[in-house]
């Protein structure tokens, strides 16, 4: 492991977001062209190197604790990594580096890329903050960083779309975070104390009437980044109006931040295994209706943005069934849905990009013109609707049999007409852009660039992986669901191992 | 926006030192008394807005332009990383205190505490004329 | 008696009576700063000790540090409430902001009318 | 990494046997497609490319299946909910807003059942 790399893994984006206008300025001084992208390729490939570091020491049955300022927990604020939070921050690390080699061609007909960059960063920032602190405020604050920077990202080409997604988006989501601070002042007042593992040692062990308000107000706090149902309706809009580099982040990493928030407050501070079947029974709805929706949508970002809640609700079943296989079906398939609901928004960027719409009826026959970016898009389909061989099918098995164990067949069974709807909306995507006769205006269209592909690219070879080696899959699961099942470990941890 | 009458101006310059002055003098004590970096920044970048109101942004853009506040903004965010870093190199963790503590109740005490400030301060100063600035460019930008 | 309490929660309920009925950004926004600063209340009041003192060190009150921490006022949720009014300015900006473009963009506050996206 | 069974309840499902046979599947269907090009060659004309549209001539652009309608079938299966839910996606931020706090309300009211 790199010495400090808790910390370091969180100051490193920051350092890169502030240095980005200083190093945009340079390079204009002194003609430099495309300093700031290699400096971000350059800056994003070192935090993915900082976070994969500390694996062998968190898989090795350890949790590393990292007090800020040398003060021990619970009076000074800590890092605290288990298998669950560097399994996000893996995650977030990875989505970001591949975001960020994306945007080198995709934002290339942008102005104020200076501005684009240390936003970026910032999110990059927060994230890893919410990732890996172990203290509620601490996450909060995090979280809003997070927050603003992605309403900025949403604004970020000040159109008509933007602008009006942009202030829906702030304005529902500020409404939820202040939903947080409520319910962390209310942890405040109730217990005395901020960190995540000495509030969990001190509320009570059985969950009392007095907790039932602070977990509602967080749990709706989380459930609006995660686009929970009947909170979500301003993802679909954010996600269509969002530069496609952004949607494909905050589809891959933001949603995964979400939802690892959510757990951690639900399962470890709040103990609360209980309400798992109401987040289960939530998911359900949430993925019936994001299925139903993706139904009948025009715009393929649009339709991608609906089928990503449909997919959360997949991973709010499994998780919320509490069982060890629906965990890690939950986990497994948060993964799955961070590669190829990335890759899909990365496909659709590359159709704009070329083409210079994202809407379904006026595309066609595009198979001809980009056979690679066809069959890529087939293959994130397919992997999307859980059809062997590729990694979708791994997870959603997994979820399945978890319910059927769990007790709860029905979920099992909508869940599965949910997944062949899946295979339905995205069969249509397939149609309405790459099959069918070609209109004569998109006669000249070309494949998309090479270095724009690298990362579907790699993103489509990990949906085959992980499909035909599952194994490998549940084994990098596993000790996130043993940390997130394992609370007690987690606060002897942070507040004995000092 | 061409800028206010005579009367206007001359008091907002002859308000601008000391509204200035108490800016810095908030952010340097903020180890000692209440306030700190960002009160003390605030205090900072509304004086200088009012220089902007009162003499017209034109020739309020020769003197803190658009770049000026973006170099500074980023130049305070360094300044914390960077501190926070030395802490990290020379001490045990990430934002420990490396300078000598001076004396309780001293200007030149408390460490690294009176830079962090300064940082802070310069930050919150440059990002708030920022903010300023986009505001004033939505209304005036015309048609893209 | 805890009024500070009953009128931070009446804050919190203005706040969302604003965010809810009001059909102009404007005021939505002001509602959401509102809200924020009910909260903010809120938390201040948790660490409200009567006839405490400001929880800052001084010369003369280094020679007594028990009797200071136990007149003082608790500091951390000064800190909470500063640290989340510096991010609510951040958002409030920012939503002005965007509240100028959209009425560039749609010659209007109105909510409602901002939803061309939805067709 | 050996291509090891993953046993996931009750059943038996080895993903690289399965991938193998679905590549194998693939395989045999190609070669028939391609045997049966060999056998009848393919005669395209005008005519046989056109989609058929009662004798008009269609343009390229107009021979594309409305994105919206496409399913009809299957909405028509789910007619409640698109006569219900899907007109509430209004795009009006009032309504937003209106849900949050209706989804506050019920995740309270569920979590105070749940929790009895």
């Amino acid at each position: 492991m790199i010495p400090h790399a808790p910390i370091l893994a969180i100051v490193l984006p920051l350092f890169a977001a502030f240095l980005m206008p200083v190093v945009g300025i340079l390079a204009r001084r002194r003609g430099i062209k495309r300093a700031r992208e290699w400096f971000a390729i350059a800056a994003v490939l070192v935090e993915l190197v900082i976070v994969v570091s500390m694996l062998p020491v968190v898989w090795g049955e350890q949790i590393l604790v990292y007090q800020l300022g040398g003060w021990q927990p619970p009076w000074g604020i800590n890092l605290a990594i288990d298998g669950l939070n560097l399994f996000v921050a893996v995650i977030v690390a990875g989505i970001s580096a591949l975001v960020v080699i994306y945007s080198f061609v995709c934002m290339e007909r942008d102005t104020g890329l200076d501005q684009y960059y240390t936003l970026l960063f910032l999110i990059l920032a927060g994230m890893m903050g919410v990732a890996l602190t172990g203290d509620i405020f601490n996450l909060y604050v995090f979280f809003e960083i997070m927050c603003i920077s992605s309403y900025a990202l949403v604004a970020f080409r000040r159109k008509w779309q933007s602008i009006e997604a942009s202030i829906k988006y702030l304005i529902v989501s500020s409404l939820g975070t202040s939903f947080i601070l409520l319910g962390i002042a209310l942890l405040y007042g109730m217990v005395g104390s901020l960190n995540i593992a000495h509030l969990a040692q001190k509320l009570p062990l059985e969950p009392t009437s007095a907790i039932i308000v602070p977990l509602a107000l967080f749990v709706t706090g989380f459930g609006i980044k995660i686009a929970m149902v009947p909170l979500h309706m301003w993802q679909p809009d954010a996600y269509q109006a969002a530069p496609s580099a952004v949607a494909a982040l905050f589809s891959g990493a933001t949603a995964t931040i979400g939802i690892y928030a959510m757990v951690r407050v639900v399962y470890t501070l709040f103990g609360a295994f209980a309400i798992g079947i109401m987040l289960a029974a939530l998911g359900l709805v949430t993925m019936v209706l994001g299925a139903l929706m993706a139904l009948t949508q025009r715009d393929l970002k649009r339709l991608l943005a609906y089928s990503c809640i449909s997919q959360i609700g997949y991973v709010l079943l499994g998780i919320g069934l509490g069982t060890v296989l629906g965990v890690q079906g939950g986990l497994f398939h948060l993964f799955n849905n961070a590669i190829y609901k990335t890759m899909l928004f990365m496909i659709a960027g590359a159709i704009i990009y070329r083409v210079g719409t994202s809407n379904m009826d006026r595309l066609g026959g595009l198979w001809k013109n980009m056979p690679v970016t066809a069959m890529l898009f087939g293959v994130g389909a397919l992997a999307i609707s859980g059809v062997p061989p590729f990694n979708g099918f791994a997870s959603k098995w997994t979820i399945y049999v978890a319910g059927i164990e769990a007790g709860q067949p029905v979920f099992t069974i909508i869940a599965l007409i949910m997944s062949a709807l899946t295979l339905a909306y995205f069969l249509k995507a397939l149609n309405s852009i790459f099959l069918g006769q070609r209109p004569t205006h998109l006669k000249n269209v070309k494949e998309t660039p090479l270095f724009m592909l690298f990362p579907i690219v790699l993103l489509a070879a990990l949906c085959v992986i992980f499909g035909v080696l599952p194994q490998l899959g549940i084994d990098i699961v596993r000790p996130a669901q043993e940390a997130l099942m394992n609370s007690g470990g987690y606060i002897s941890a942070v507040l004995g191992g000092a | 926006m061409a800028g206010m009458t005579v009367i206007v101006r001359t008091i907002a310059r002859l308000l601008f030192p000391f509204t200035f002055i108490f800016g810095a003098y908030i952010v340097l004590h903020g180890h000692l008394t209440p306030g700190g970096g960002f009160p003390g920044g605030v205090i900072i970048a509304a004086s200088v807005v009012m220089l902007f109101l009162a003499y017209g942004i034109e020739r309020a853009q020769k003197r803190v332009g658009f770049l000026h506040a973006e170099v500074l903004e980023s130049v305070g965010g360094l300044a914390i990383v960077v501190l926070g870093l030395f802490g990290l190199l020379l001490g045990i963790t990430f934002l420990q205190n490396v300078f000598p503590l001076g004396t309780l109740g001293q200007l030149f005490s408390a460490g690294n505490l009176p830079l962090l400030y300064l940082g802070v301060g310069i930050k919150v100063a440059a990002g708030l004329i920022l903010i300023f600035y986009a505001m004033l460019f939505a209304f005036r930008g015309g048609e893209e | 008696m805890d009024f500070n309490y009953i009128i931070a929660m009446l804050l919190v309920a203005l706040g969302l009576y604003c965010l809810l009925l009001k059909r102009n950004l404007i005021k939505i926004i002001i509602g959401l700063a509102v809200l924020t600063d009910g909260i903010h209340l809120f938390l201040i009041s948790l660490g409200y000790r009567a006839g405490g003192i400001a929880a800052i060190v001084s010369g003369e009150m280094l020679s007594d540090l028990s009797g200071f921490a136990a007149r003082a006022v608790d500091p951390i949720p000064q800190a909470l409430v500063l640290t989340s009014i510096v991010i609510n300015i951040c958002i409030v900006a920012f939503a002005l902001s965007l509240a100028i473009y959209s009425y560039r963009h749609y010659g209007t506050l109105d909510p409602s009318k901002l939803r061309r996206l939805k067709e | 990494m050996v291509s090891e069974s993953v046993l996931f309840g009750p059943g038996f499902w080895g993903p690289v046997v399965a991938t193998a046979a679905l590549l194998l599947i693939t395989a045999v269907g190609w070669l028939i497609l391609i045997g049966g090009r060999r056998i009848t060659k393919a005669k395209p004309s005008a005519g046989k490319i056109q989609t058929y549209a009662c004798g008009e001539t269609l343009k390229a652009e107009e021979a594309h299946v409305d994105s919206e309608q496409f399913f009809s079938t299957i909405s028509r299966v789910f007619r409640p909910f698109y006569r219900y839910v899907r007109p509430g996606h209004t795009g009006v931020l009032s309504t937003y807003l209106f849900w949050v706090v209706v989804g506050l309300i019920i995740i309270l009211a569920a979590i105070a059942v749940v929790l009895r």
